[in-house]
């Protein structure tokens, strides 16, 4: 009964599991599929012929790969930025008495209800008058306008999670506030700095619309809207290379993933979401 | 030296210097990429401004008034409601109940977190383009395979008519998003303690009185976290929208961030634009203070 | 129209300079320029593989003529240009040469004074070698060139499954609306929808639907640019596309041209709309089909209304901004050297027509596979675009209309399109709000 | 070398006064329990000592030098924290030799300083592990060796015996006197257990809102509370209080009269006045007041026994086991009025009358004495 019953459970959840991951097996077996059998009507459910001539070309035929470069160094560049000035700010607002701290800490709340949308132009502008415009700097900076929140929100709340004691046990011991802040904090802090870079990462890897109107230049150009502007135009959806390609965006993810997916839950509960 | 000491707590003063001192970057970047930019978006609002030059003239309110009395800002507002209490709710509860399943032992336990977690690390454009060749209709698989099990006979329209572009832009942002909720609440989950269950147990409650009274209560918190938190991530989602639907059929998709981006570069009405995204900001800010209030209160 | 009107009374530094102000970023200092070398940037959203193999091409051919000068292609797209120029031109970094651009954003451009003009240039190349009246949608003013075509299309054209036709009893191709209404009742079926005709709140359907305002009789402006859309004519339109829309595929309520192509293309659709683009596309995507298609002009009302074939004209410009402008014209003007400009039209035969008469008559234009196997189809396309307008510019009566870029994008046409069609909303009242809507876009800035 | 002075200090959070005028004086060597209820400013002391925290206003000195500015790193303090506070990241060598490390002590000097530290606290076979591989107990210690091995002049803990099981505490109570004795530094510790500052502590010094109640030792604070809230809150079970007035010599109460022995009272003004009596003064004699017993708790080797005189007061009594008592039951009682206490009235009125050897007692709290 008992046995019966963990299978039904098991089964069912499978089957869940399974459907809410059907897009992206979808997408894996529309990749591996020939052009030809891909318009055919009705649609071919596991391909009849598998190729991997879409990764061949995207790899070959394409600029992709310098996209999936600029991507690279661009998430990169903005993941250490951000949790550079995230976790040393997040150690100011938590651990450190001054005016306007706490003004400031609402206000890192407040950036959160900017639209995007809203800041283009004149962030835009702040870039050329930098002398950054069209260089992926100038990404890592408009990135930060939306990662820099929520990075040092997410390592605030890591923060708070370190014992206090900890640095004031080192400082009794003989460490500067720097030195019990790299000697004690650091290390302790290091799960949600990597859970928080990750966040970083993933959604500087994935924004869209500063890359569309910030670059526009191939070797600049990040892979979403790389992709999008390479793959769908007025003349064609190539959709089985646009599938090739979403799952070579993806390869980094599901590496990142597979070894890091425990900081990300565990991060999480370790008081990312306690507010 | 013993009256220097009487005066003045210089080690505490030394100790704030440097906690300024280390918040200084993040402010001089916050200035940069977000306070200026902010200004520079209310200071654009009171043109009137031809995008491609940001030629204008000074039009004081105009831009307030218009937003007051075109219906284009009121009905993108609903839309963008209708689109966020949808996909959030749908969000919640999709999220619950497959956190609450994973929670379970299960086989293969860590593959199918995994496999349930990937959407949210998606990329949009990723996501997107997979839907859309999902909803395509003619060769997509979702027509494909609901005509096959009966369930419809000819290929229904998935993103160009009404409501079903409404129902498909939830759908594909509830599917992209609900993973969040999955990893809040399961990590929450994680540390509710047994006791409790075996308490409510004792006290003779089922599973689903449980439920109600033990788990709930405590990813009370959690929750309102992070219903916070996506709703103002949904409220200014532009890409999903943009990229599904355009906004339409006509504008029954077009939200807030879409009209905003409209007036902006397709009209070239950077003035207007700037100020539907200010007037877009105040209601975020009414609702965030409304809800916070709210659950502050409760909790 | 006086141009003095669409150039309002603040300069542009009053804006800037007020960004400026609150700004520290305003004291930073600027780029450094490379100096030695002089780059050019050229900028188009046309840049398929074979098109950038061309580019490729022209860039390093001038290059090899022009030591100092280094050329680079940024490729930019049909949704992302509108953002992308707005923001080069607001802060100043623009591009040498922008191609492939539709001539109503030219126009508009230019009205706002953000356009150098184009008349070197045109010189350059040499004026007679231009097709008869190729220029006229870019004079501007008289004898003031904003730009010129870098290419026609004709972007309307019917095309044609010779073998479905001849299968289900399809004799001629229509002529008429209500021939068309009769062949998609016989040729939908099976599997195969009749049309794709583009339902989606994009540029495809005002600009397709606009070629049937036309097709009915009616136009969207009046030569003297007051709104002329709220007509029997336009009703008529609407009353046909409304009945073409059960022989449309159900998503074509979000079809633009990518969608719309391949539907022809991968053989759901028994004709298409679409440029000469088709003919590579079967024959590279589809070759079962590539025998047994053909073209003809869209069907009109009746057999009394004329053809109107919708040429978005291709442009060519140069801003104003530029840096370099001494090498900027010359390498706008070498995009039509014939070896070049030769590669870049054969990289989509049929589909960008050329501009130049002095071309077309050229055998090394001739001599391509495609323009050889369908050479009765490149000549009606040819014909049809050097007589094509756009909603810039309606017909040889109508003024220049700088703000067709702004109504295309506003989606008022492609939105009445929708209401009308999709929402069933009553086509008076929708008919007459669009033209207000159209009204205010014309009036505004 | 290891004296401690806290001259007039004062510490303010906002709007809220922790601390208020406080002056102690420790002298080198001595063992200083800081005494009171959570809140009373006790641990706010010790961080302040510690230069975690800064007065407000007043001086701190440690070894005759003024610390206010000073570092906590350059105080020459160790402290033991409540929650142990060992680095997560080390092991426990590691951790012990973390204040040496910060003070440029060579590795190899380093490693033998651990050594000895980890011999004396009897840690050598953990010196590998990690904090969370530990008890509470042996982490207790590692605490402790990593306060040990840097030979502070003063060691400040901070109710570092809470967080273990009642057994293990009175074991590391012990131990906690044997090193005091051992290595004879100066030692302020924290605690809100009464019981480990009595038996610790060469001097308490009892804490309330923020001030200073009395600063003495063990006996005298249980002798001599200053004032009734060091009364009421030393000594197990508590004193009884009972509010009254002095008249004609007599304490008056409830109707009840209890005459005050004249040699310590007769200076004391007519007026009301809080007696204090504490149980083992009470017994359940022959003598001048009546009662009913109203509970009985006997935890073997005493009963505690509560009894309810006329006009509802109750008095906790302290009597022999094997007696036989049962609620209900009335008695009465005779009390060691030579052991009495006088308190005026409020919550920390001042002792009234002379100590038994004779002297006025101080109007306000004794702030500081020699060494015992």
């Amino acid at each position: 009964m008992k046995l019966l019953r963990t299978v039904a459970f098991n089964l069912f959840t499978w089957s869940l599991v399974l459907l809410i991951a059907f897009p992206l097996i979808w997408m894996v077996l529309t990749s591996l599929k020939p052009q030809t059998e891909l318009f055919r009507i009705p649609p071919t459910w596991l391909p009849q012929s598998v190729t991997f001539e879409h990764y061949w070309r995207l790899l070959t035929e394409t600029p992709f790969l310098i996209y999936f470069r600029n991507s690279v160094v661009l998430a990169t560049a903005t993941t250490l930025f951000v949790v550079t000035l995230g976790t040393v700010g997040a150690y100011s607002l938590v651990r450190f008495r001054y005016r306007g701290r706490e003004t400031l800490a609402l206000l890192v709340l407040f950036t959160y209800l900017l639209p995007s949308v809203v800041l283009i132009i004149p962030l835009y502008l702040a870039m050329v008058w930098l002398g950054l415009s069209n260089t992926l700097m100038s990404l890592v900076l408009a990135h930060t306008t939306f990662a820099l929140p929520y990075a040092l929100w997410l390592l605030r709340s890591f923060m708070e999670g370190v014992p206090e004691d900890l640095e004031s046990a080192a400082l009794v011991d003989g460490a500067t506030r720097m030195g019990a802040f790299k000697d004690i904090i650091l290390p302790q802090l290091l799960p949600g700095i990597i859970s928080t870079a990750l966040f970083t990462f993933i959604l500087s890897w994935n924004e869209y619309l500063y890359a569309l109107v910030l670059v526009n230049t191939d070797s600049v150009r990040p892979l979403t809207t790389g992709v999008m502007s390479m793959l769908i135009s007025a003349f064609n959806i190539e959709w089985s290379l646009l599938m090739a390609a979403s799952v070579m965006m993806s390869v980094p993810l599901i590496v990142v993933f597979a070894f890091l997916q425990s900081y990300l839950t565990r991060g999480f509960g370790a008081g990312g979401v306690k507010g | 030296m013993t009256a220097k000491a009487h005066t003045a707590p210089a080690l505490e003063r030394g100790y704030a210097r440097l906690g300024v001192l280390l918040i200084a970057p993040v402010i001089v970047v916050f200035s940069l990429v977000i306070v200026y930019p902010l200004l520079a978006a209310i200071y654009l609002s009171l043109f009137q401004i031809y995008t491609p030059t940001l030629q204008g003239s000074f039009v004081g309110v105009d831009n307030y008034m218009d937003l007051l009395t075109r219906r284009a800002f009121w009905s993108s507002l609903w839309v963008t409601l209708v689109w966020t209490f949808g996909t959030l709710s749908l969000q919640i509860v999709c999220g619950v109940g497959v956190a609450l399943l994973l929670h379970q032992n299960l086989w293969f336990r860590s593959l199918a977190r995994s496999l349930v977690l990937f959407p949210y690390f998606l990329s949009t454009v990723v996501a997107v383009l997979v839907w859309r060749w999902l909803f395509n209709d003619l060769y997509g698989a979702l027509n494909h395979g609901l005509m096959q099990i009966g369930l419809i006979d000819m290929p229904v329209d998935w993103l160009g008519s009404m409501p079903n572009a409404m129902i498909g832009i939830i759908l594909v942002g509830a599917w992209k998003y609900f993973p969040f909720v999955v990893i809040a609440v399961l990590a929450r989950l994680q540390t509710i303690p047994e006791h409790l269950y075996e308490a409510a147990k004792i006290d003779g409650a089922g599973p689903i009185a449980r439920f109600w009274d033990v788990t709930l209560p405590q990813l009370r918190s959690v929750l309102t976290v992070i219903i916070l938190l996506r709703a103002i991530w949904d409220f200014k989602e532009f890409d999903l929208i943009y990229l599904l639907t355009g906004g339409g059929p006509v504008t029954s998709t077009q939200t807030l961030a879409l009209l905003v981006y409209q007036e902006a570069f397709a009209l070239n009405e950077m003035g207007r634009a700037a100020a539907y995204s200010v007037g877009m900001m105040l209601v975020m800010l009414v609702f965030m203070i409304v809800y916070v209030r709210h659950s502050g209160r409760e909790g | 129209m006086s141009p003095r009107r669409l150039t309002p009374a603040v300069p542009r530094r009053a804006v800037l300079g007020g960004l400026a102000a609150g700004a520290a970023v305003a004291a930073m200092p600027r780029r450094i320029v490379a100096q030695d070398k002089v780059t050019i940037r050229w900028w188009s959203p046309q840049s398929s593989p074979e098109q950038l193999a061309a580019y490729e091409t022209q860039m390093r051919n001038f290059e090899a003529l022009h030591e100092n000068v280094e050329v680079v292609f940024e490729k930019t797209s049909d949704e992302g240009y509108a953002p992308q120029l707005a923001a080069a031109f607001a802060s100043g970094e623009v591009p040498n040469v922008v191609t492939h651009l539709p001539s109503f954003a030219v126009s508009n451009y230019w009205r706002n004074g953000l356009l150098e003009p184009f008349n070197d240039v045109i010189e350059m190349i040499g004026p007679d070698k231009f097709y008869e009246g190729a220029n006229d949608i870019y004079e501007v003013d008289p004898g003031q060139y904003a730009g010129t075509g870098i290419g026609n299309s004709a972007a309307n054209m019917m095309w044609l499954r010779t073998d479905l036709m001849e299968e289900r009893g399809v004799e001629a191709p229509p002529r008429t609306w209500d021939e068309m209404l009769a062949a998609m009742e016989k040729l939908q079926g099976g599997g195969i929808y009749g049309a794709p005709l583009p339902y989606g709140r994009n540029s495809m359907t005002t600009l397709i639907f606009i070629g049937f305002i036309h097709g009915a009789g009616g136009m969207v402006f009046n030569p003297d640019l007051s709104v002329a859309i709220d007509s029997p004519e336009t009703r008529d339109a609407l009353e046909f596309y409304k009945a073409m829309r059960q022989y449309c595929p159900p998503g074509a309520t979000n079809y633009s041209w990518g969608d719309s192509l391949t539907a022809f293309v991968s053989g759901a659709c028994a004709t298409g709309i679409y440029t000469g683009r088709v003919l590579i596309n079967v024959n590279t995507q589809n070759p079962d089909i590539a025998d047994h298609v053909t073209c003809v002009r869209y069907p009109t009302k009746s057999a009394d209304i004329d053809f109107w074939t919708f040429n978005d004209f291709p442009s060519v410009f140069i801003p104003k901004a530029a840096p370099n402008m001494e090498e900027t014209k010359q390498f706008a003007a070498f995009l039509f050297d014939p070896e070049g400009y030769i590669q870049q039209l054969h990289a989509a035969p049929g589909h960008v027509l050329p501009v130049l008469q002095t071309i077309s008559a050229m055998p090394e234009y001739q001599n391509n596979p495609i323009i050889e196997k369908y050479s009765e189809e490149v000549d009606k396309m040819a014909a049809a675009a050097a007589n094509g307008f756009n909603l810039g510019w309606e017909s040889r009566e109508h003024q220049p209309n700088a703000k067709a870029g702004e109504i295309v994008n506003s989606n008022v046409i492609s939105e009445m399109v929708q209401r009308v069609v999709l929402n069933d909303e009553n086509a008076d009242t929708v008919l007459s709000e669009t033209a207000t809507r159209i009204e205010e876009i014309m009036n505004a800035n | 070398m290891g004296q401690v002075t806290l001259t007039d200090v004062r510490k303010v959070f906002g709007a809220f006064t922790a601390l208020e005028g406080l002056n102690i004086d420790i002298a080198e060597g001595e063992f200083v329990a800081l005494l009171g209820p959570s809140g009373c400013g006790k641990s706010t002391t010790l961080r302040m000592l510690a230069g975690l925290d800064f007065p407000t206003a007043g001086t701190i000195s440690i070894g005759g030098r003024v610390v206010n500015d000073v570092p906590p790193g350059k105080r020459d303090i160790a402290m033991v924290f409540q929650s142990y506070a060992l680095y997560p990241h080390m092991t426990v060598a590691e951790n012990i030799a973390y204040p040496l490390k910060k003070r440029g002590m060579p590795k190899a000097e380093r490693t033998a300083a651990v050594q000895k530290a980890a011999a004396t606290l009897q840690l050598e076979p953990l010196l590998d592990r990690k904090p969370r591989q530990l008890s509470g107990g042996q982490q207790q210690r590692v605490a402790l060796g990593r306060a040990l091995v840097r030979e502070p002049k003063v060691f400040l803990l901070d109710e570092p015996l809470s967080n273990l099981d009642a057994k293990l505490r009175s074991y590391m109570r012990a131990e906690l006197i044997e090193l005091h004795r051992r290595i004879g530094k100066t030692m302020v510790y924290v605690t809100h257990d009464q019981l480990e500052a009595m038996t610790m502590a060469d001097r308490i010094a009892v804490m309330h809102g923020g001030r200073l109640q009395q600063f003495d030792t063990p006996a005298a604070v249980y002798d001599r509370p200053a004032n009734r809230f060091v009364a009421g809150f030393i000594g197990t079970p508590s004193m009884n209080l009972v509010e009254g007035a002095v008249r004609d010599g007599t304490f008056v109460f409830a109707g009840q009269a209890l005459p005050l022995p004249k040699d310590r009272f007769g200076d004391v003004p007519e007026g009301p006045a809080v007696l204090g009596l504490r149980p083992e003064d009470i017994r359940l004699e022959q003598g001048p007041l009546q009662g009913t017993l109203r509970l009985v708790e006997n935890s073997g080797h005493e009963q505690i026994v509560t009894v309810e005189v006329p006009g509802g007061t109750r008095l906790l009594v302290r009597a022999e086991a094997g007696r036989p008592l049962s609620m209900g039951q009335s008695a009465t009682l005779a009390v060691e009025t030579a052991r009495l206490h006088l308190f005026a009235p409020g919550e920390t009125g001042a002792r009234l009358g002379r100590d038994p050897g004779g002297a006025v007692v101080e109007m306000a709290p004794r702030q500081s004495g020699g060494a015992s």
